[in-house]
């Protein structure tokens, strides 16, 4: 698993158990605040959803909301990303890109 | 004898102290805030209170900027009781200022060990615990070098010296070097203020003790199943406080919570922190009767006049407040009204 | 009649039609097993997004949980974020993935296991330890359910693809392979009915060439007799003349009857 | 550690005042004992040493005494309170007005010793070298001085009373106006401590002509 999220989100993924550093120092997770350039968002998701290890991306929906075009780029079916909400900003079922996805195809 | 000659240096000061004191937001600050619907009603109702302007240039609000605020806010009025102070209590203030100080260290350790970049680091530091030969730490690179070179420097020097040397900070875990330090902090504060003699070692004796039992019972309670051995946890316990020493012994060879129970009954004023707080289910958890009972505490030390406690007083109280205001903030922004009322209430 | 031109190119024959009858047959069972199968998917990704709908707005409110019970951890025992993060070391907490057939399409569901020893059970030692505690379960459940949902969507979108592709191919079937066959069985049918007709007109015509020839050959038995006999027998020439005539009103009608088959 | 050992020195003020006197009492004791040794023990003669002072520099004391020690009251209130009361009013500017009544309370007690020392000063007169070493002479200058005395000392006390008392009615002001009165009435009964030495001041220098 690899998570993509403010530090709060991050902290508490981290306390659940899954940050994980392999032996090239990689980190498995990445920590996103105001001073974060985009540029590094992406490119953090390009190499989680490249890398063979990771079954799982959640990313925080507003950081999800920046790179969006990147994500709905994304169609395989692995690594699944799941957007989480985070503290600041509840979920919004509108913007998931799966939703979306789902609102598309019964025509709603 | 303080009557007399207390006011000559520090009187000032203490007064200012008393007034940043009254501005401590009251119960009805508090249910006004319970009653807010957005972070922006809480914006408005803190603009009336003494954080006032604080907020009003802020667009876009969040419960971490809140709290970031409101620290500012702090270290601003602690910044200025500082400039303000003079001979002994200048250092009664820079002895409270240690606390965190140990806590900036050790983020720099954990930073320094995981080979961080540490200008990183310094942002993340707690203001009130930054010194000066902080952004010096920035140039060591291993921890042998950060422990030689400037760690010594520090005013925290001697508790590293009698407590650890550089090899242990490589290799013990990092809260236990926390707590080690600060084991040594809470007994060399509780020596100096004892030193003043007179209403401050009587009232900083009761709030130290205090703190220093807070420690012991937290670091027993909390071990329980963990790696922590009852020889290593023993050696956490400061040696200072009322459990101490037949408490503690006590306490070091506790395997469950009924037997911290047992040692605590002995003290009326442990007893109650036990009764019904069972650690999981009840409304309030063992550490918010703690800290109501620090409150309580620190709320007594204003009753007094002409002493050096009330400044420590204040700045617990205030950190309370700040807790409190997040808290009610974090309740409201994720909608769970229901706990709300669990914040500590001051005045 | 949008497959008129649309047809197999086939040689119209007997042959080719029970082919092609067979095709249809072949298609037609198709078309019901891949509609069935495609049915049985959709009945499943109903339910799936139905599923990742209930589990998304639960992940909302889990996430709500777990986020303010670290709220109650930074409440007492200050900020652990960065000792959180640099604590980092193995991955406890990890998932795996397994197989799961829905109608000859493989799903993956994930599992998670925990592994390794707990790397912040010391944090939090002299305050909040009991909250970092819980506040590490509550998140372990939320992540549990973060998975459970991660493993829907997974099925979601490969479900997605399969459905589409098998819907794909029902309509092909159905919408181009079936009228196809069917325009080809027309068009053999007629072509071989076109070829009945040919065949019959053929051998009337034959047949009235027959007739032709053989009044002829009496016409001139007869003219051979008469021109042998008497010339009584002359006006009798013009009289076999007359029966030939009905033949062509008779080929007409067998025209008539071909048109109603 | 130990970085405050040289602390405790400078504040409380109590070991450095005991060795003091410490040293003081050393001192007198062995210039006691030097006296007696050497056979001028007589020369120690506290009664020969009072009367060898003329009257009117024991009533000149008094004025003195009394007037100092009543300013040095007054003046350590004021001070006490008035530090209170700039910070207090810092964050409760309206307190700054009410509370200079404490201030007053405080100046007051120098004005008790001003009056009496005019009282006093109002009793002096030059005499004759032949009546000055009278009985009737030797009493009002002991009348003179004592009286000061009591004044001054009442008002020293008095004066640091209604200062520590202003000062903690400055602060309860700050927190909570309704405090002032309750406060203010503690503290009138602080200052008429001062007055009971101007009574007996009176009283006592009354007896003089």
């Amino acid at each position: 698993m690899a998570a993509i999220g403010d530090e709060d989100s991050i902290t508490g993924l981290l306390l659940a158990g899954i940050g994980h550093i392999d032996s090239h120092q990689r980190k498995n997770f990445l920590v996103v605040d105001a001073k974060t350039p985009l540029a590094a968002v992406e490119d953090a998701f390009n190499e989680f959803t490249k890398r063979k290890d990771i079954a799982i991306i959640l990313i925080n929906q507003h950081i999800a909301e920046e790179i969006r075009p990147l994500i709905d780029e994304h169609d395989q079916a692995f690594p699944t990303i799941l957007e989480i909400p985070s503290k600041d900003h509840p979920y919004d079922p509108e913007k998931d890109s799966v939703l979306k996805r789902v609102r598309r195809l019964f025509g709603e | 004898m303080e009557a007399l000659f207390f006011n000559a240096d520090d009187g000032y000061i203490e007064a200012i102290v008393r007034g940043y004191r009254s501005s401590i937001l009251n119960n009805t600050s508090y249910i006004n805030l319970t009653q807010c619907e957005t972070l922006e009603d809480v914006k408005l109702q803190l603009a009336a209170s003494d954080y006032g302007t604080l907020l009003q240039n802020e667009s876009h609000l969040s419960t971490s900027m809140l709290a970031q605020k409101c620290l500012d806010k702090l270290v601003q009025e602690f910044e200025y009781i500082r400039a303000h102070a003079v001979a002994p209590l200048s250092q009664f203030l820079d002895y409270m200022t240690y606390a965190y100080m140990i806590d900036n260290v050790i983020l720099l350790i954990t930073g320094t060990l995981h080979e961080r970049d540490t200008h990183e680091l310094l942002d993340r530091c707690h203001p009130l615990g930054v010194f000066d030969s902080m952004p010096a730490l920035c140039v060591a690179t291993n921890v042998a070098e950060l422990y030689n070179s400037v760690l010594v420097e520090t005013p925290l020097a001697p508790y590293f010296k009698d407590c650890l040397s550089a090899e242990d900070l490589d290799e013990m875990n990092i809260e236990i070097i926390r707590n080690t330090l600060y084991k040594a902090y809470l007994e060399d504060f509780y020596y100096f203020s004892q030193s003043f003699g007179g209403p401050t070692a009587e009232i900083m004796s009761e709030l130290l003790q205090f703190e220093a039992d807070r420690r012991s019972l937290n670091i027993t309670i909390n071990s329980f199943g963990t790696e922590l051995t009852k020889d290593d946890r023993a050696k956490l316990f400061p040696s200072i406080g009322r459990l101490y020493p037949e408490g503690n012994l006590k306490l070091a060879k506790s395997d469950d919570i009924d037997q911290v129970k047992a040692t605590c009954d002995v003290f009326l004023e442990y007893r109650q922190f036990f009764d019904g707080s069972s650690s999981t289910g009840a409304s309030k958890t063992l550490e918010d009767r703690f800290f109501e009972y620090e409150v309580h505490l620190n709320k007594k030390s204003f009753q007094q006049q002409f002493h050096y406690a009330l400044f420590y007083s204040f700045l617990k109280l205030k950190e309370q407040e700040i807790r409190n205001i997040v808290w009610i903030s974090e309740c409201i922004s994720q909608g769970q009204k229901e706990r709300i009322n669990n914040y500590i209430p001051i005045f | 009649m949008s497959g008129t031109s649309n047809r197999l190119a086939v040689f119209p024959t007997r042959m080719t039609l029970s082919v092609m009858k067979q095709k249809l047959k072949g298609a037609q069972t198709g078309h019901s097993l891949l509609k069935r199968k495609s049915e049985a998917l959709t009945k499943r990704f109903r339910d799936i997004v139905k599923k990742i709908d209930d589990a998304k707005r639960l992940m909302g409110k889990v996430m709500q949980v777990a986020s303010f019970s670290l709220a109650e951890v930074t409440y007492i025992t200050g900020d652990i974020g960065y000792q959180v993060q640099e604590s980092v070391k193995n991955a406890q907490f990890r998932v795996r993935a397994k197989q799961e057939n829905v109608s000859g399409v493989m799903l993956p569901a994930f599992e998670s296991y925990q592994e390794g020893t707990n790397a912040n059970e010391l944090t939090g030692l002299g305050r909040g330890g009991q909250q970092v505690q819980r506040c590490k379960e509550t998140y372990i459940k939320a992540v549990e359910t973060l998975v459970e949902l991660a493993s829907l969507q997974t099925a979601f979108v490969i479900l997605d693809e399969v459905i589409k592709l098998t819907n794909r191919r029902v309509n092909a079937i159905e919408h181009i392979i079936i009228p196809r066959y069917e325009n080809t069985i027309k068009f053999i049918l007629s072509e071989l009915d076109e070829q009945d007709r040919e065949e019959f007109f053929r051998l009337k015509k034959v047949q009235g060439k027959k007739k032709e020839a053989a009044a002829r050959d009496t016409l001139e038995r007869e003219s051979r007799q008469a021109a042998e006999g008497k010339k009584v027998r002359e006006g009798g020439a013009t009289e076999s003349v007359n029966p030939s005539l009905p033949q062509p009103s008779d080929l007409l009608g067998g025209d008539d009857e071909d048109v109603i088959f | 550690m130990g970085a405050y050992s040289t602390r405790d020195s400078s504040y409380g003020g109590t070991s450095p005042m005991a060795l003091y006197s410490y040293l003081t009492l050393t001192g007198l004791g062995l210039v006691g004992l030097y006296m007696l040794l050497t056979g001028s023990g007589e020369q120690f003669n506290v009664g020969e040493f009072i009367m060898s002072i003329s009257p009117h520099q024991w009533s000149l004391m008094g004025i003195a005494l009394c007037v100092g020690l009543s300013v040095a009251g007054a003046a350590w209130g004021i001070f006490i309170t008035g530090a209170s009361l700039v910070g207090a009013g810092v964050h409760a500017p309206r307190i700054v007005t009410k509370n200079l009544i404490s201030i007053i309370f405080c100046e007051v007690v120098a004005i008790y010793g001003l009056i009496m020392a005019i009282v006093f000063s109002a009793k002096l007169k030059d005499v004759q070298d032949a009546t000055i070493t009278s009985s009737e002479m030797y009493y009002k200058g002991f009348a003179l001085f004592w009286a000061g005395l009591t004044t001054g000392l009442c008002n020293l006390v008095c004066g640091v009373s209604v200062g520590i008392t202003g000062s903690s009615a400055a602060l309860a002001d700050a927190q909570d106006g309704q405090l002032f009165v309750k406060v203010l009435v503690i503290e009138i009964f602080g200052s008429i401590v001062g007055l009971f030495g101007l009574i007996v001041g009176l009283l006592v220098s009354g007896k003089v002509a």
